[in-house]
């Protein structure tokens, strides 16, 4: 009954939970499942999952963070864990977090001792076993009914409304036979019925997103890849070159599925290279195209990267960020891969790099890329990483139409009676024709040239190209969205992150606030060119900080050291991927520059903190 | 139109006397009687002596990178099957460093001609091996002799499947230029490998003199071209024998890679304007 | 007779002559033998080469600075021009600058006033005209031999010894037959006649060598490329794969004859990633490897270069730097592919980049590529560019004795008895082993690995192995070869210039000088990792100044800002390709930064500089 | 030797099923017949599943990047001739991403064999097209079925010439492993195209129950191993029928790219320690 949601007992704002076992577990539909019941009662919630190296059979995992506020990042401590077996659910190591406050769940067919024992020396705030597989076999009759089982458990301990979720049930089954069905539903029955029998000591609730008899608020469900593909369609991308790789390969599959259906082509090609070269090739004939792809993919369309910056030709590519070097670690997340993406290019070459920060500004993001690009004649790098591009959100409905969609500027007839394809303008823009337009006849070229497209070796020539060719996408460090900043604008102490780990530091940022910290954080979403004066601003009250970010050699601060002048307090926080950043760390640090700025002697200071 | 139109005012800097000059001429000429305007015409190269060929036509040209002629063009025409397609460059940027797209564009079979101009040596860099260059030869870059075995751009195409295989060379430009209009009249995927010498750093014993001396017509040995096993068998040959036309020419091109596509659009019920539904698939209902 | 070498009248310790003309019209050869008799004279010589697009046929066109000291570029204004027609010689601009005192000679076939009109508004120093095409029919019978009567009107105006020049003329016509020969003596001696008769009014002689009878100093005669080439050979490399472009193609070419001689193997791969992929295959089974190439092959290079990276492989990789981006200017130099070099690899590398500044110090710079390869097992960029490569350069003897040649640490037969291959050790650098070493068996990869090779995803161990790779490398940050400072180390001015610009910053700091500034230069031969002592140590003193560099972006510039506080009057003097610096120009530059220094108050300032 | 020396510690995370355990157990029973020792071997894979398979071996391995085992493998090879160096990978690794450098590989004839573990799909990546995939197949990159047709890895390297190419599949593991090891003793580049199921992602009718079924030994179909023209012909069944054996086997193998090498090496009396000597060629004398 829906009134069990509603108990009174230790509501909960949120609920972060987390769930380990084998291949063929199920872990990972049983946390899709939560998520989706999450949305239909109008919470907000991130789910997360991970993978051993295996292609099947090995473990695999999942956090889920639900909440009635917005959430920025799955992060943290686990309120609940879940362990269908210690061997896979220690091996995801600091991925699920236990602490004290923590109530882990685990399959009573295996003993505590041996799995808590290896907690690091954290001790759970309560540990519950619950007969999981002996209760899947004796209703369902074999272990596939696990998962369903812990939904049962949980539904009941943190009041779950059951309805959404035995609906979710009926959907997964929908393919499979009756029976099958009904025996999942038992198995969820079994578990809640468990649990009603064998209530927890640190029971908690999760509190209702909406009062009794209002309706959720509508929201969409999608993870980061489908989010960036269903995005280029809307931006009127149509042609697709790419090749698969790990994270970035369901914006493939998705655009497979339906890109066509807009009338727009997707190629899987038999290498990144011509994945590329024919986005290029879609480009001069005058469409929107994307290519999509990760760390080694990107390192082999470095070329034909160059070839569109001087051609001037459009194009968004796609590295949705793994770890690296080289093959490095494909199922993990890192953002190291910022270097290549403004450096790689032989020549002088500015290349602009967006980096979205979730699935929630995934599309923004995204739209931008290709608004960017067709502005400017330009490649345009969309630098996501595997966290954004696998994670699943509740974001609220986009609507489109509140969109502007940018198309590349094209000649006017008049501008077709005596047209020069690299005419020097103003702004550095010269009008783009395309094959089919008669008088816009021209040849294009990786090669030098002058203002008519023939070849040039010209010294004077090659200046003043490479001065236009750079010059024109000036406007962007003056863009007004190239950087959001969260909190007072006069605080002494600064944070900046990007990417998926910029909802860790929003999310820092709360916890910072309450432990009396006063606090800001730049988000930069254009990340080169450097919009110099966003920083400039956003520095100028700035005593001590932090740039936090996964890669080893903290990269943006290093590119930021390239343009802007950093305030000594400043300093880099950086980490290899796979060794994921907490909010509470980072809170805890901007407290201890907050303490230091207090012992230096600087007045003003002694009133900005308190 | 006249070949004239298909002509630029960028003139060539190719030496004088390189066998590329009779293969733009013959492609002026085709263009002409096909009549396509030059502005629905995309000509597509890689970089060589013979990838500036699309500069000295007055069609939209695209003189991209070394060896990405293809996928270049077949994005091209992915995304604009209206437009006539034409690929150019040499034997190195097509069978070296482009050689691992021309199994894959011949397998998806757009309608795209290329045309490779085979003069078994690096022309623009001055002189080195080829992958065509025959095992032996002597050049900037292999003083003492190459220790490989040549490449065989016949033989190759074929044993992908092209359905569209033939050869020509400068030394009888009309008829170079009616197996290049056949070619792109052909629906399909089409290979035109030409003979064209270099003679600055090719072998003296293989330029156009002895081309028109030594050439032979492959109608009049008799050839079925409709016949995929017996053109392999001529093609072994490559290298030795000269011959000029069509060794290959499938009886039934079946579809292309862009009609394939066109009937998925169909199937799909594709319209540009539903863009923004694409949403409604993550709305939670 | 030799005697007419020393006559009195006024006696030039250098002079720097260029000439051009159409292709076939034989200047390059012309240029060459000049070169090799100023050799054999015991001159310091540089001759640099410039060509139009064409293969054959086009303009072409060389640089010769004669001097009795050590020159270090070839850069400036012309002593003596010599155009065989105008359009050939005004087609290369900037690259053959007349000035007011400059002696320019043009073949009186053609009426001197149309080409002189168009020199921008410079009126030589002297204009003659002089039948050289006349003289070449008349004497020799056809055109081929003016670029021998050249040879002989330079010889008797400029005092150039002529028997070597005859030697050199018997060498080149050695193959020829003897009428061929006699042809172009009879046209060098009547260009000789006809300058004795025709005595130009400011006439000027090249100062001697040595004294008569002292024999010349033993020299090399040598162009970057080859140098490079056989450094690599004294270096211990013993295999090449690579792929032919300009202008690095001749490195290819060398080893291509010499390598064999020595054991070695050079394969022309089928491109740049099978090239570099060969190379990384040689080093797996223990021999030193190199590749070569420019702009378009390194960007190809990528992904090969990382997966060197993590594997830590030995690689020397060479980019002769070219115009960009893409295709750009294959026949220009540029210094654009810093940021390349150094960050074109995803994930969190650091690879070393070296940069020799001319031919003199290319088989030190290179011989150390290689010993920083196998030092730190790591792959080494040798950042060279067309400039350098192509240029030749009258050098010291080389004693290879002298340098010391590094070898991979390769593990004992005691560490083989229970080895690690990517061990963590103190230095970073772990023992290598090759294959046909029993107990070093292994699994090399570009997947993030344990000690033992073992494929990972732990975050731990993946923080652990970048921290080893990228610390291995921090004792080049100290490396003292790292840079050179030439002048007074308390100087308030600084310079600083890598590659081809450093000897044309050189000259500037003498010109500088010589108008009493204040100057001192910093030529960085290890580009990365960034040597922050030396360039600490150099700013100590300096209070403005100036990075001179051959791209757009000032891309060394910006390099530093990362790792380096750089003082504030000191600022970026970039400048795209093909556009050449002229050591006049910078001196002038420093002059004014040192009136700005005595103008601005601080007292130090007004001691410092006077 | 035994096979097991060969087998290292390192857990296989292949799926229980894949055909490429069968593969794995092949190599480490042809080995052991040919007995040299693991640390003479150097074993040189791309990336995917298969390619995982050097890190099962006791050999030097190199588990490099996609595509690009072939011109590692030549490094080693051309550097280190007294090795025994295999290269191996997937069907997309061989004929998609890293086909361009297969005909070069071959027509340079290095000692190496080569075994590609054809199952007609990406594993690691989860399942999208392959070059080898039938048109029409449906994948997760291919939802509405393939619009290409597949390569012919077979009858490509047949047209590349190379002088040994055989076939094999796990379903018959000791007749796979004596290919193996006919394929490493043939002196010169061996080529073994293996069908190796993907249980997980791959056609549930070409699975190793059906192997079992349907291959036909070549032996058994009285063909001629030393025609070319005769093996291009059975290839072209390739995705029909599933031959297994020695389609040909060159009766003169030629010689080998290092052995050339080797031959020039003599030619130029080449010796190591005459190094510093390469600097006289710069004296101004
Ligand atoms: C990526 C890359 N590699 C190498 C080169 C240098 N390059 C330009 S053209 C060429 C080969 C020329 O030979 P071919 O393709 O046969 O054309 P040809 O000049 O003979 O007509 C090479 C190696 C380049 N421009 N880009
Ligand atoms: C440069 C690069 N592109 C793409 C990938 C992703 N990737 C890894 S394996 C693979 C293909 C796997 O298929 P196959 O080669 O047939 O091997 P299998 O897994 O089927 O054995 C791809 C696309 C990569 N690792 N590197
Ligand atoms: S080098 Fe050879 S191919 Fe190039 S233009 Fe000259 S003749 Fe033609
Ligand atoms: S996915 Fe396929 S190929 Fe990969 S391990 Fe599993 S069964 Fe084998
Ligand atoms: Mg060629
Ligand atoms: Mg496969």
């Amino acid at each position: 009954p829906a009134g069990t949601a509603f108990a009174p007992c230790r509501a909960m704002r949120e609920l972060t939970i987390g769930m380990a076992g084998a291949g063929g577990d199920g872990v990972v539909s049983a946390g899709e499942s939560l998520i989706t019941a999450a949305a239909l009662e109008g919470y907000h919630a991130i789910l997360t999952k991970s993978f051993g190296p295996q292609i099947r059979g090995g473990e695999s995992s999942f956090r889920l963070r639900i909440s009635t506020a917005p959430v920025y990042t799955p992060a943290g401590m686990l309120d609940v864990a879940i362990a269908l077996n210690w061997d896979d659910f220690l091996r995801f190591g600091a991925e699920l977090p236990v602490g004290g406050q923590t109530i882990l769940i685990y399959d009573a067919q295996h003993a505590a001792g041996p799995g808590v024992s290896q907690l690091a020396g954290m001790t759970p705030g309560e540990i519950v076993g619950a007969p999981i597989a002996a209760l899947a076999r004796e209703i369902a009759g074999h272990d596939g009914a696990k998962n369903t089982v812990v939904l049962g458990l949980l539904a009941e301990w943190f009041g779950f409304v059951p309805d959404p979720l035995l609906a979710g049930l009926r959907k997964r089954f929908a393919k499979k036979s009756q029976e099958v069905l009904e025996r999942n539903e038992r198995a969820f029955d079994a578990g809640r019925r468990y649990a009603e029998q064998h209530p927890i000591a640190s029971a908690r609730r999760l509190a209702p997103a909406r009062l009794p008899g209002e309706s959720a608020r509508p929201t969409l469900l999608a993870d980061g890849n489908e989010m960036c593909a269903a995005a280029a369609i809307v931006a009127g991308c149509t042609f697709f070159g790419g090749y698969p790789i790990t994270p970035s390969t369901e914006i493939m599959h998705f655009l497979g599925r339906e890109m066509w259906k807009h009338g727009g082509v997707v190629l899987q090609a038999e290498d990144e290279i011509a994945g590329a070269g024919a986005a290029v090739g879609a480009s001069f004939a005058g469409k929107k195209a994307m290519t999509a792809t990760s760390g080694p993919g990107m390192s082999l369309k470095t070329e034909m990267l160059g070839l569109a910056s001087i051609a001037e030709l459009p194009l968004v590519c796609v590295n949705v960020q793994r770890g690296g070097p080289s093959t490095g670690m494909p199922t993990k997340s890192e953002q190291s891969d910022l270097f290549q993406a403004v450096f790689s290019a032989h020549g002088d070459v500015v290349r602009p790099v967006l980096a979205p920060t979730g699935v929630a500004d995934m599309f923004a993001t995204t739209v931008e890329a290709f608004n960017i690009a067709e502005q400017y004649q330009t490649p345009v790098i969309l630098l996501s990483d595997g966290e954004i591009g696998l994670r699943k959100e509740v974001v609220d409905r986009i609507d489109p139409a509140a969109f502007t969609i940018v198309d590349r500027r094209r000649p006017s007839p008049r501008e077709l009676e005596s047209y020069a394809r690299y005419a020097f303008t103003e702004s550095g823009i010269s009008p783009i024709s395309e094959p089919g337009m008669a008088g816009g006849n021209y040849l294009a070229a990786g090669i030098e040239h002058n203002e008519h497209g023939a070849p040039s070796s010209g010294g004077a020539n090659h200046a003043r190209m490479n001065e236009k060719r750079i010059r024109k996408l000036d406007p962007l460090t003056r863009w007004r969205g190239a950087a959001t900043v969260v909190g007072d604008p006069d605080a002494p102490i600064g944070l900046i992150a990007w990417g998926s780990v910029a909802g860790i530091a929003r999310d820092a940022l709360q916890r910072a606030d309450a432990l009396g910290v006063h606090a800001k954080l730049l988000v930069p979403i254009l990340l080169y060119p450097v919009a110099q004066p966003a920083y400039d601003d956003f520095f100028a009250s700035i005593r001590a900080g932090l740039i936090v970010e996964q890669s080893s050699q903290g990269q943006l601060y290093r590119l930021l050291r390239m343009f802007v002048t950093i305030p000594s307090g400043v300093t880099s926080f950086a980490r290899s991927g796979a060794n994921p950043f907490t909010p509470a760390e980072i809170a805890e640090r901007l407290a201890g520059l907050a303490q230091q700025l207090q012992r230096s002697r600087v007045p003003e200071l002694q009133v900005a903190v308190d | 139109m006249q070949a004239k139109d298909y002509k630029s005012e960028l003139k060539p800097i190719w030496c004088p006397g390189c066998g590329d000059y009779g293969v733009v001429q013959a492609i002026y000429r085709a263009f002409a009687n096909i009549g396509r305007a030059p502005h629905e015409i995309a000509f597509v190269s890689g970089i060589g002596c013979s990838s500036r060929i699309p500069g000295y036509t007055t069609t939209y040209g695209f003189n991209t990178v070394h060896g990405r002629a293809l996928p270049i063009a077949q994005g091209i025409k992915l995304s604009r099957p209206d437009l006539l397609v034409l690929a150019a460059g040499g034997d190195g940027d097509g069978f070296s460093i482009g050689g691992g797209h021309v199994p894959h564009a011949i397998r998806r079979n757009p309608d795209i001609t290329y045309i490779v101009m085979d003069n078994h040596i690096y022309g623009l860099t001055k002189g080195q091996l080829s992958p065509t260059s025959p095992r032996g030869l002597a050049t900037a870059s292999s003083v003492y002799g190459s220790l490989e075995d040549p490449v065989n751009p016949l033989l190759y195409v074929l044993a992908y499947g092209a359905r569209f295989v033939a050869q020509g060379t400068p030394a009888d430009m009309p008829g170079l230029a009616s197996i290049i209009e056949e070619a792109i009249r052909f629906p399909g995927f089409a290979f035109v490998n030409v003979q064209s010498p270099c003679v600055t750093y090719g072998q003296p014993e293989a330029q156009l003199k002895q081309h028109k001396a030594e050439m032979r017509a492959l109608t009049s040995c008799g050839h079925d071209s409709s016949n995929r096993l017996a053109a392999m068998e001529l093609a072994q040959d490559y290298g030795k024998v000269l011959y000029t036309g069509v060794f290959y020419r499938d009886p039934d091109p079946g579809p292309t890679f862009e009609q394939a596509v066109a009937e998925r659009h169909v199937a799909q019920r594709a319209s540009a304007d539903q863009r923004t539904r694409v949403l409604d698939l993550f709305a939670v209902a």
